[in-house]
């Protein structure tokens, strides 16, 4: 073989498409790169592209394809937790592996996985601990926000055992959810503001996913809801989301993630300029005329990356080599730090950052951790979680 | 005025019409008598272009119109009162009668005669066609095909489910508009006593095949009506 | 003398003789043939190339080609089931997908109840369960751990759920549309309440990392062939199934109501109990597709419950060749196999082809696929069913 | 062909008992010392339709007005009546279709016919003939027929269900009957419109029921066909209850020559304007001028 | 000016301070002012930002105004301030050129706030009525014990009696916390005049136990007197909220249906592709949009009423089209037009894809369609949905002209029903269908123009409507316009009625109950077409 088979596991089509298909154009950007550079163990890397659709079964049968038909050595995929918790015991089966690029709630380990987007310990807490801050307002009061699935139910949470430690009463703390695709924001707005004047200092922690956001900010813009009477702080809308939104009602309004495009730092405007370059050559719609990078487009080049060097370093593309060889790799991550993967738990050290809309969709970053967090997959704040390593099992 | 000419028309694979051909003559009545299933109502579906014929020609006042489509054939002054009624049941009667106009310039007004002709009609002016009655659907179907005044009037089963007296209206109708000579009729009828009375010339059809022609004061002599019971 | 009444078309010589009754027997020799074929490749060759076979061989059925055609069996009984209800009884269902994943979430449950104390919590508990605090398992799970009445439950669950709907929804007189957009809101508010994580059915992730059936490890070979062939055997069975049905004079009254119900009425049969009964047997037809579904996938979540996936169903049916029998079984495989091949061939064009593909069976293939190979065998429409 | 041979084929039809029908007993004359049972036909008053004072009206519209009609079992009753008059209607109410405003109606003297719905009506033994025929237009001419035939109507019955030579025979009865054999395996919506009035026909007598309802049933028959139809009728009377309903006053004349004493019923305006013998009828004034015309 | 020159001294008060520049006495902005309030520590910032409010310069208010703009950029320790293309040292005004290292002030909420308390203060004198009215709007939600003086200033010169109403509730807001009990009583009479959900909080607070809130009984009980009296306010808002609330998402329902009500409801055609002919009309508004924004800049803000009829000519085309190459072909099977336009809407959806990209694209509002109108306090009415009422009420009475008064849609019922007889009428039913098709798919597009100004437009955006325009078509009856608005509004209703009660999940999931138990009881739709044709 004169190559090395990688699989890109990204929805093309279907709900999900909207997140996921930039993945797949910087997956094989990335891949693109590796080659020019002469490939992996002096093998080009030969991208697999399927699409699964935004449907969950037909993620595990598209894993199963590629791993099974096409021998690939590795797979670069999912967004969605489900369809992650859908191929996983494909690979674990299997003994391959998943690079996982998005933020996600925790509460999972596996060897066959390295998740290079972020744990709720490296963006959701951090995030509310700002908004409790003097500078991001001194909040008292919150709202908890979300689609109605998983990810959003769990960072909930943990968010509010964390508040509970932090001495924040029940019944300041209101959760709400919306079903995917919820389109009309207009009663939820009407009950924040009412819960806001209940009482001092409201923040609102969104967890909305998807399509759901746009409604949501033009109705929070349009109902005058400013950002300095009730801060939005959200975990999944980044800069790609923003791009459907008239962000000059929403300036204010935080958002928390590793990553930012409008991070100052050499390796950022390299790879925005790589972005850019590539999506123009490639004719990517949207894309070449407004080229923009987010925070799992990011964490998806990270991972390739990593696995590169990896492989380089086990000098095979067998996967428990390369699990070993992953241990404690750093890259240089358009973030402008040192992007480390953890030696054990398979996640890698992120900083955080907070940052506020401004009125070109852009984040201006208003604060961030001291340095790179740990992740803590079996978050603390969950009581079974006591006393997890957080280190996957051997199976 | 019409002539149709070789005529064949098949379904599927079974041949319904034989090779008919008819002419229908100003002021005059054309009757064509048969059987159930004989190929009547295809004959007429044939002429009208609801159904392409396979093979034969039909023209109109000399212009051949085989290939036109049922509309073109309407402007071109053909009316047609199908079996079965076929009314628009949602709409009501006095739109009914409007699509009956619909090839007539927006404005113009529903003759009042079919009033006269059908006062029911205008009884039940705004209710929904659909909820008339078997009868008064038929006479709506007739004042439908009679208000755009077409030079051929094709008239399949007219009779079927009306009351005696307004068929014995309905008879002096169609007399009267042939008598005018501003129009051809085809008239397609079970009702022997009715048909002979009106014909002008009659057809006897057989198993898609024009078995017997003559004229109407001969249907009698010609044993038309023992034709039809052998 | 030919007929009875002067003027009659008739041709025959006497009265009663000459009439041929519709056909009865079950299937034709062919038909026979074809389900010995399909028995064989199920059970005998499918094995064969996938235990024995050695995995380098060109002739070796891989694990996801098994895993493929198993999914594509329990979709060819879903729109089986649709056959039943849509192109045999003329009512559309677009929301079947509910009873499929009830059969399937059934399944799930205990296949979740297996996983024993493997989970990442290691407590008894589901680990989803464990998560939400649940200190113990609620009442809905009760029967979970049963594989027997796991059994039962999969066919109960659905056929309740389609009993009491059909029987207020029929009784109601809901026709056409009405009846399938109501049954689209069924489908839709069931995904929505399986979404939220307090109805204890896992929420979206739904159920999945499963890890043994009856004891045995799900993952071997072994038992993946197992589940393959009671797939295989199944799906043949409902085919049989549902011939006798529409072969029967039940099937004729299905076909009547179809064509005029109040007429059917006034002929003296209650249409309720032709619909509501047809319309179990279908839903239940489409649970035990679910339930078989479940262990070979290896996930069960609420959007098998979405519109659109009920949508499919009636898309393979239509594919096929509605009012066939072996249409929609086609019409399964041909639609899911293209939609494999494409996502992978194509997988960013693919959706154009399926697109026309549907667009073209609809203008040229009125009758679907089987309608195509009637046409180019030169049958005429005599043959039904 | 001969009426021998017909008279043979209704013979035949009349023999077939039917399997499971509500009243399992093929006498129908009045019976003396049996208990009624609720839901039985029982014909101890001689009256086997019972319409009393039924109103129907449509947004305020009377289509049926306070009518009132008796049918004696073994009856054979013509109705007639200008369009519109409400005789269609009045099938509707009989049958379930249409529930009337106001009113009664029985068959026989026990069963209340507002009270079921339509397919009991029929199981019940009354049978109708649509002003616009309706068959089953996918199935084949055959089947129609096959589906018409007396005989258990439950879902577990249908299943197990079996023709047997004998109604074999009876189908091929009446398919030489309504002059369909030869197109007993066409599907019966390529029928011709007169086709399948005499499709429907015949299934309604498949159905065998104590009381017919007949609407218009010679619409776009030849008068010869309408004439063997009238001998068809006169022969299901006595045995069968018959309600017909049509415009061709030879028609009905045919059905009533027989018995000069024979009730003829003129509907007009949603009630009885005339009941009587067909001469008397045809000799009431206002019955001409609403309806015979001059 | 002794006077004047002890207050100087004692500047560091600022209370006295304001006081001071209201007086007239002025400090000149110096840079490093200008420094202090644009760069360094959020408290240091905050701190000057008060400090240099109330210098009294004049240039103040502008430069705060540039800093809350985002047109203030640092470089080296100076200050320049964007105007326009041309920079200007934020001190002197003198211009100035920028340099390339400049950076953007960065505004954390914090200072957005105290810059926004800073400039409503000064604002309180403000000449312009409005401008004072505003500002003590504004400051109510900061009530500061340091405003105190300005604001009993400003409302000894006040003569507007609103803004004197305004501005006492506001001294109210700060006094309830003073240390005099009788202080205290006063402002908690003046607040439950008020009707702000802010003084609500600030009352709410108080009213929590000691030592926190308030200790004082009698206090207490007129804190408690405020806050019912500002509660029952509030509540009428609340419920108009719910009404306006469902009434809104009846009018995009009702918006989303009628297309569908015509290419279903009276062609009878399983119209799939509908979502995807809004979303066409959707991207044709992004289209015009973008031409707007990159050719005519300055009539921006009338790119909506350029796209509303060019979303209905391209939704139009795109339907006529179909119609002409598919649909026609299947006129009287309707079950298989759902496969077709199934297929239909997969095509397009994934051409949106190719042309424009798999992520939402952006649309704006134009300015008059952004924000709201502030009915009551807690009542904020967006003008894009009053728009979108306004709207789906004259696309509605438009359809019903059409269908029920002109030939055009005369003929479209006949044609519907009997397209054979049409035919034999003389209609010309091919060119009925295409143009009725044609005009379904345009509201369709209309629809897309107006789903355009509350949420996303992406390729996804029809599949999301799909659903629920069927659902408003058949409950109301297929056929029925006039069902199809009640359908829609009594749905857009009970739905935000039940949310606000049970939450969106479950209020979505009690509306589809209700309407599989609603079509029990009619099962031919809301309004049932009666009689023997139904
Ligand atoms: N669509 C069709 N497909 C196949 N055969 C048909 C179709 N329509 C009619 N036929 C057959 O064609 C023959 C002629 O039918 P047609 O309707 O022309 O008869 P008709 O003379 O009008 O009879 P009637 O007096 O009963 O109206 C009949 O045998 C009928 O069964
Ligand atoms: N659903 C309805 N809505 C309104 N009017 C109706 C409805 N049904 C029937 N009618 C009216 O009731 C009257 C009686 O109709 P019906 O069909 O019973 O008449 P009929 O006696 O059978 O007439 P025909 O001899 O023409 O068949 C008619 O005037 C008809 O228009
Ligand atoms: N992991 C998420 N965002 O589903
Ligand atoms: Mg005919
Ligand atoms: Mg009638």
């Amino acid at each position: 073989q004169s190559t090395i088979k990688v699989g890109i596991l990204h929805s093309l089509s279907g709900t999900m498409a909207i997140s996921e298909t930039v993945l797949k154009d910087v997956a094989l950007m990335t891949i693109d790169e590796i080659n020019a550079k002469g490939g992996v163990l002096g093998k080009k890397l030969e991208p697999v592209v399927v699409d699964p659709a935004s449907n969950w079964p037909l993620f595990a049968e598209k894993a199963k394809q590629l791993i099974d038909q096409d021998k690939v050595s590795v797979v670069f995929g999912c967004w969605t937790s489900v369809s992650r918790k859908s191929v996983l015991p494909v690979f674990e089966e299997k003994n391959s592996l998943l690079f996982y690029p998005v933020q996600y709630e925790g509460e999972e380990l596996s060897k066959n996985v390295f998740y290079t987007g972020a744990a709720p310990n490296q963006q959701a807490i951090p995030a509310v601990e700002y908004l409790m801050s003097k500078d991001g307002g001194s909040a008292k009061r919150f709202v908890l926000l979300g689609t109605d699935y998983v990810y959003p139910r769990t960072t909930n949470k943990i968010l509010r055992a964390f508040l509970k430690a932090k001495g924040i009463p029940e019944s300041d703390i209101m959760e709400e959810y919306t079903p995917f695709g919820h389109a009309d924001y207009q009663s939820i707005i009407a009950k924040i503001k009412k819960f806001a004047s209940e009482g001092k200092k409201t923040a609102v922690v969104s967890t909305i996913n998807g399509d759901s956001n746009v409604p949501f900010y033009k109705e929070l813009g349009n109902q005058g809801l400013k950002a300095t009477d009730v801060p939005v702080v959200a975990f999944s809308v980044g800069e790609e989301e923003l791009r459907g939104v008239d962000t000059k009602p929403l300036v204010g309004h935080l958002a928390a993630w590793n990553y930012f495009m409008s991070i100052k730092s050499p390796a950022n405007t390299a790879f925005i300029k790589a972005w850019s370059d590539y999506a123009k050559a490639k004719n990517i719609p949207g894309h070449k005329d407004k080229p923009l990078t987010n925070d799992p487009m990011e964490a998806t080049y990270i991972g390739i990356h990593m696995w590169a060097q990896a492989v380089n370093k086990a000098k095979s593309t067998d996967t428990d080599k390369v699990i070993a060889a992953m241990a404690g790799q750093t890259f240089p991550a358009p973030g402008g730090f040192m992007s480390t993967m953890d030696k054990e738990n398979h996640h890698l050290h992120k900083p955080v950052f907070i940052g506020e809309v401004k009125a070109d969709g852009q984040f201006n970053v208003v604060w961030k951790t001291k340095g790179p967090v740990v992740a803590d997959p079996w978050s603390d704040y969950i009581a079974e979680n006591k006393g997890k390593k957080n280190v996957p099992e051997k199976k | 005025m019409l002539k149709a000419d070789g005529l064949n028309q098949y379904y599927g694979g079974s041949h319904i019409l034989r090779g008919v051909s008819l002419e229908a003559r100003l002021g005059e009545v054309t009757v064509i008598l048969g059987r159930n299933g004989v190929g009547k109502t295809t004959l007429l579906k044939s002429l009208m272009g609801v159904v392409p014929v396979k093979t034969g020609s039909v023209t109109l006042d000399g212009t051949d119109i085989t290939r036109d489509v049922p509309y073109e054939r309407v402007r071109q002054g053909m009316g047609y009162v199908p079996q079965g009624r076929e009314i628009f049941g949602r709409l009501t009667v006095e739109e009914n009668l409007r699509m009956g106009l619909a090839y007539k310039p927006g404005r113009t007004p529903i003759p009042a005669e079919l009033f006269e002709l059908f006062p029911i009609l205008k009884q039940f002016m705004h209710r929904r066609g659909g909820d008339l009655s078997g009868g008064q659907q038929q006479q709506l179907a007739i004042a439908r095909a009679l208000a755009a005044g077409p030079k051929l009037l094709i008239l399949d089963e007219p009779t079927e489910g009306i009351q005696p007296s307004i068929i014995k209206d309905i008879g002096r109708v169609i007399r009267m508009l042939a008598d005018r000579k501003t129009m051809a009729i085809i008239l397609v009828e079970q009702y022997y006593d009715f048909a002979a009375e009106l014909a002008d010339q009659y057809l006897v059809m057989e198993r898609g095949e024009v078995i017997q022609r003559g004229r109407g004061a001969d249907m009698e002599a010609e044993g038309v009506r023992q034709l039809m019971s052998i | 003398m030919s007929a009875v009444l002067p003027g009659s078309p008739a041709r025959s010589a006497s009265a009663g003789a000459g009439v041929a009754p519709p056909v009865t027997r079950l299937l034709s020799p062919a038909g026979w043939l074809g389900v010995f074929v399909a028995l064989g490749l199920v059970l005998g060759v499918a094995p064969l190339l996938n235990l024995v076979v050695p995995a380098d061989s060109a002739f070796h059925l891989s694990e996801y080609a098994l895993l493929l055609i198993g999914k594509m069996m329990c979709y060819a009984m879903c729109a089986l089931a649709m056959d039943l209800i849509w192109g045999y009884t003329g009512i559309l269902s677009l929301g079947h997908g509910v009873f499929f994943a009830l059969g399937g979430y059934v399944m799930g449950m205990y296949l979740m109840r297996q996983i024993g104390r493997d989970g990442n919590y290691k407590s008894d508990l589901p680990d989803f369960m464990v998560f939400l605090d649940w200190k113990e398992l609620p009442w809905h799970w009760a029967l979970s751990d049963s594989f027997v009445a796991t059994l039962l439950l999969v066919l109960l669950v659905p056929g309740l759920l389609a009993f009491v709907f059909g029987y207020f929804a029929f009784r109601s007189r809901i026709k056409g549309v009405y009846f399938s957009i109501i049954t689209q809101a069924v489908t839709f508010a069931a995904m929505l309440l399986f979404f939220r994580n307090e109805t204890g059915f896992g929420g979206n992730n739904g159920f999945t990392d499963f890890k043994r059936i009856l004891g045995i490890p799900i993952a071997t070979p072994g038992m993946r062939m197992t589940l393959f062939a009671i797939t295989g055997v199944t799906l043949v069975g409902f085919f049989l199934f549902a011939r006798w049905l529409v072969q029967s004079k039940y099937g004729r009254v299905l076909q009547a109501i179809r064509d005029a119900e109040s007429r059917v009425m006034f002929t003296g049969y209650d249409p309720l109990h032709y619909k509501l009964s047809i319309w179990v047997i279908s839903a239940v037809m489409c649970a035990v597709a679910g339930a078989l579904y479940v262990p070979q996938v290896g996930i069960i979540n609420p959007s098998e419950m979405s519109p659109a996936a009920s949508i499919e169903m009636a898309i393979w049916t239509a594919v096929g060749g509605r009012g066939t029998l072996i249409g929609p079984i086609i019409g399964a495989f041909f639609v899911n196999g293209a939609k494999s091949v494409l996502t992978q061939w194509v997988p960013e064009f693919w959706l154009y082809f399926l697109g026309a593909l549907f667009i073209l069976v609809t203008l040229f293939l009125p009758a679907g696929i089987v309608g195509l190979v009637d046409r180019l065998r030169g049958r005429k429409s005599e043959v039904r069913a | 062909m001969t009426p021998e041979l017909m008279q043979a084929g209704a013979a035949r039809l009349r023999r077939e008992p039917g399997a499971a029908a509500v009243d399992g007993s093929g006498d129908r004359g009045a019976s003396y010392g049996r208990v009624v049972q609720p839901g039985q036909l029982d014909l101890a008053h001689g009256a086997i339709l019972y319409l009393d004072d039924i109103t129907v009206s449509f947004d305020g519209f009377k289509a049926i007005n306070a009518l009132s009609l008796s049918i004696s079992a073994g009856e054979l009753r013509c109705i007639i009546g200008p369009n519109g008059a409400g005789k269609t209607t009045m099938m509707d109410v009989i049958t379930g279709k249409t529930r009337p405003d106001a009113g009664k109606a029985f068959f026989g003297s026990t069963i209340d016919l507002l009270r079921l719905r339509e397919n009991e009506i029929a199981s019940i033994g009354i049978g109708r003939k649509f002003q616009k025929p309706t068959v089953f237009e996918q199935l084949t001419v055959f089947e129609n027929l096959e589906l018409a035939l007396k005989h258990a109507r439950t879902v577990r019955a249908s299943m197990a269900f079996r023709l047997d030579g004998a109604q074999l025979d009876r189908i091929g009865a009446m398919l030489e009957l309504i002059h369909l054999k030869d197109s007993a395996q066409r599907t019966a919506g390529l029928l011709s419109h007169g086709q399948k009035q005499w499709l429907e026909i015949g299934m309604l007598l498949m159905q065998d029921p104590k009381l017919l309802l007949l609407d218009e049933p010679v619409a776009g028959m030849t008068d010869e066909e309408t004439e063997r139809t009238a001998e068809l009728f006169l022969s299901l009377e006595g045995n069968h209850s018959l309600v017909v309903i049509e415009h061709d006053m030879k028609f009905i004349h045919e059905l009533t020559q027989d018995n000069p004493a024979k009730k003829v019923t003129v509907l007009h305006e949603g009630s009885v304007l005339a009941e009587g013998t067909l001469a008397q009828v045809q000799a009431n004034e206002k019955v001409v001028e609403v309806y015979l015309g001059r | 000016m002794i006077l004047l020159r002890l207050l100087l001294r004692l500047r560091a008060l600022p209370c006295l301070l304001a006081l001071l520049t209201l007086a007239g006495g002025a400090r000149a902005f110096t840079a490093a002012d200008a420094l202090a309030m644009a760069d360094g520590d959020t408290d240091d910032r905050a701190a000057a930002i008060a400090r240099v409010a109330t210098s009294g310069d004049p240039k103040v208010p502008a430069f705060l105004q540039s800093l809350l703009d985002g047109e203030v950029r640092v470089a080296g320790g100076k200050v320049y301030v964007l105007q326009g293309e041309q920079a200007v040292d934020a001190a002197t005004g003198a211009a100035a050129t920028l340099p390339a290292d400049a950076e953007d002030v960065v505004n954390s909420n914090r200072i957005r706030r105290e810059i926004g308390a800073a400039l409503s203060t000064l604002r309180l004198m403000s000449a312009d009525v409005a401008e004072r009215a505003a500002a003590a709007k504004a400051l109510k939600d900061e009530p500061d014990e340091s405003r105190l003086p300005i604001i009993e200033k400003a409302l000894a010169a006040e003569t507007d009696a609103k803004v004197k109403a305004d501005l006492e509730v506001l001294r109210g807001a700060i006094l309830v916390t003073s240390q005099d009990k009788a202080k205290r009583l006063a402002a908690a009479a003046s607040l439950a005049g008020s009707s702000e959900p802010s003084i609500k909080s600030l009352l709410v607070e108080r009213l929590r136990p000691a030592p926190d809130g308030e200790a004082d009984a009698e206090v207490r009980s007129a804190l408690q007197t405020a806050l019912r009296d500002l509660e029952s306010r509030l509540a009428w808002g609340e419920r108009l909220g719910v009404l306006f609330t469902g009434i809104s998402l009846g009018s995009i329902l009702v918006l989303v249906a009628l297309g569908l009500a015509i290419t279903y409801g009276l062609m009878g055609v399983i119209n799939m592709a509908h979502g995807e002919l809004m979303m066409i009309g959707a991207y044709a508004t992004y289209v015009v949009q973008n031409l707007f924004r990159t050719h005519f800049p300055g009539a921006f803000d009338a790119y909506v009423l350029v796209a509303i009829p060019c979303s209905f000519l391209a939704a139009a085309l795109v339907g006529a089209v179909l119609e002409r190459g598919v649909i026609r072909w299947l006129y009287g099977r309707p079950l298989e037009t759902l496969l077709a336009t199934w297929g239909i809407s997969l095509v397009l959806m994934q051409s949106v894809r190719s042309l424009f990209g798999a992520q939402n694209v952006p649309v704006e509002n134009p300015s008059w369609l952004s924000g709201g109108v502030q009915v009551l306090s807690n009542l904020t009415l967006p003008f894009n949905r009053l728009a979108i009422i306004v709207f789906a009420c004259a696309v509605f009475l438009g359809i019903v002209f059409m269908v029920t008064r002109t030939r055009l849609g005369l003929f479209v019922r006949g044609v519907t029903q009997n397209r054979r007889m049409a035919a034999c009428m003389g209609v010309n039913t091919a060119r009925v269908d295409t143009y009725a098709f044609a005009l379904g798919s345009g509201i369709a597009g209309l629809a897309g123009c107006a789903l355009s100004q509350v949420g996303n437009v992406g390729p996804d955006l029809g599949q999301a409507y799909i659903v629920d325009s069927f659902m408003v078509v058949v409950l109301g009856g297929v056929g029925q316009l006039i069902g199809t608005v009640y359908a829609a509004l009594g749905l857009g209703v009970i739905n935000k009625f039940l949310e606000g009660w049970t939450g969106a999940v479950l209020a979505k999931i009690f509306v589809l109950v209700l309407i599989v138990v609603f079509i029990q009881k009619r099962p031919q739709g809301l309004f049932a077409i009666k009689g023997r044709e139904a």
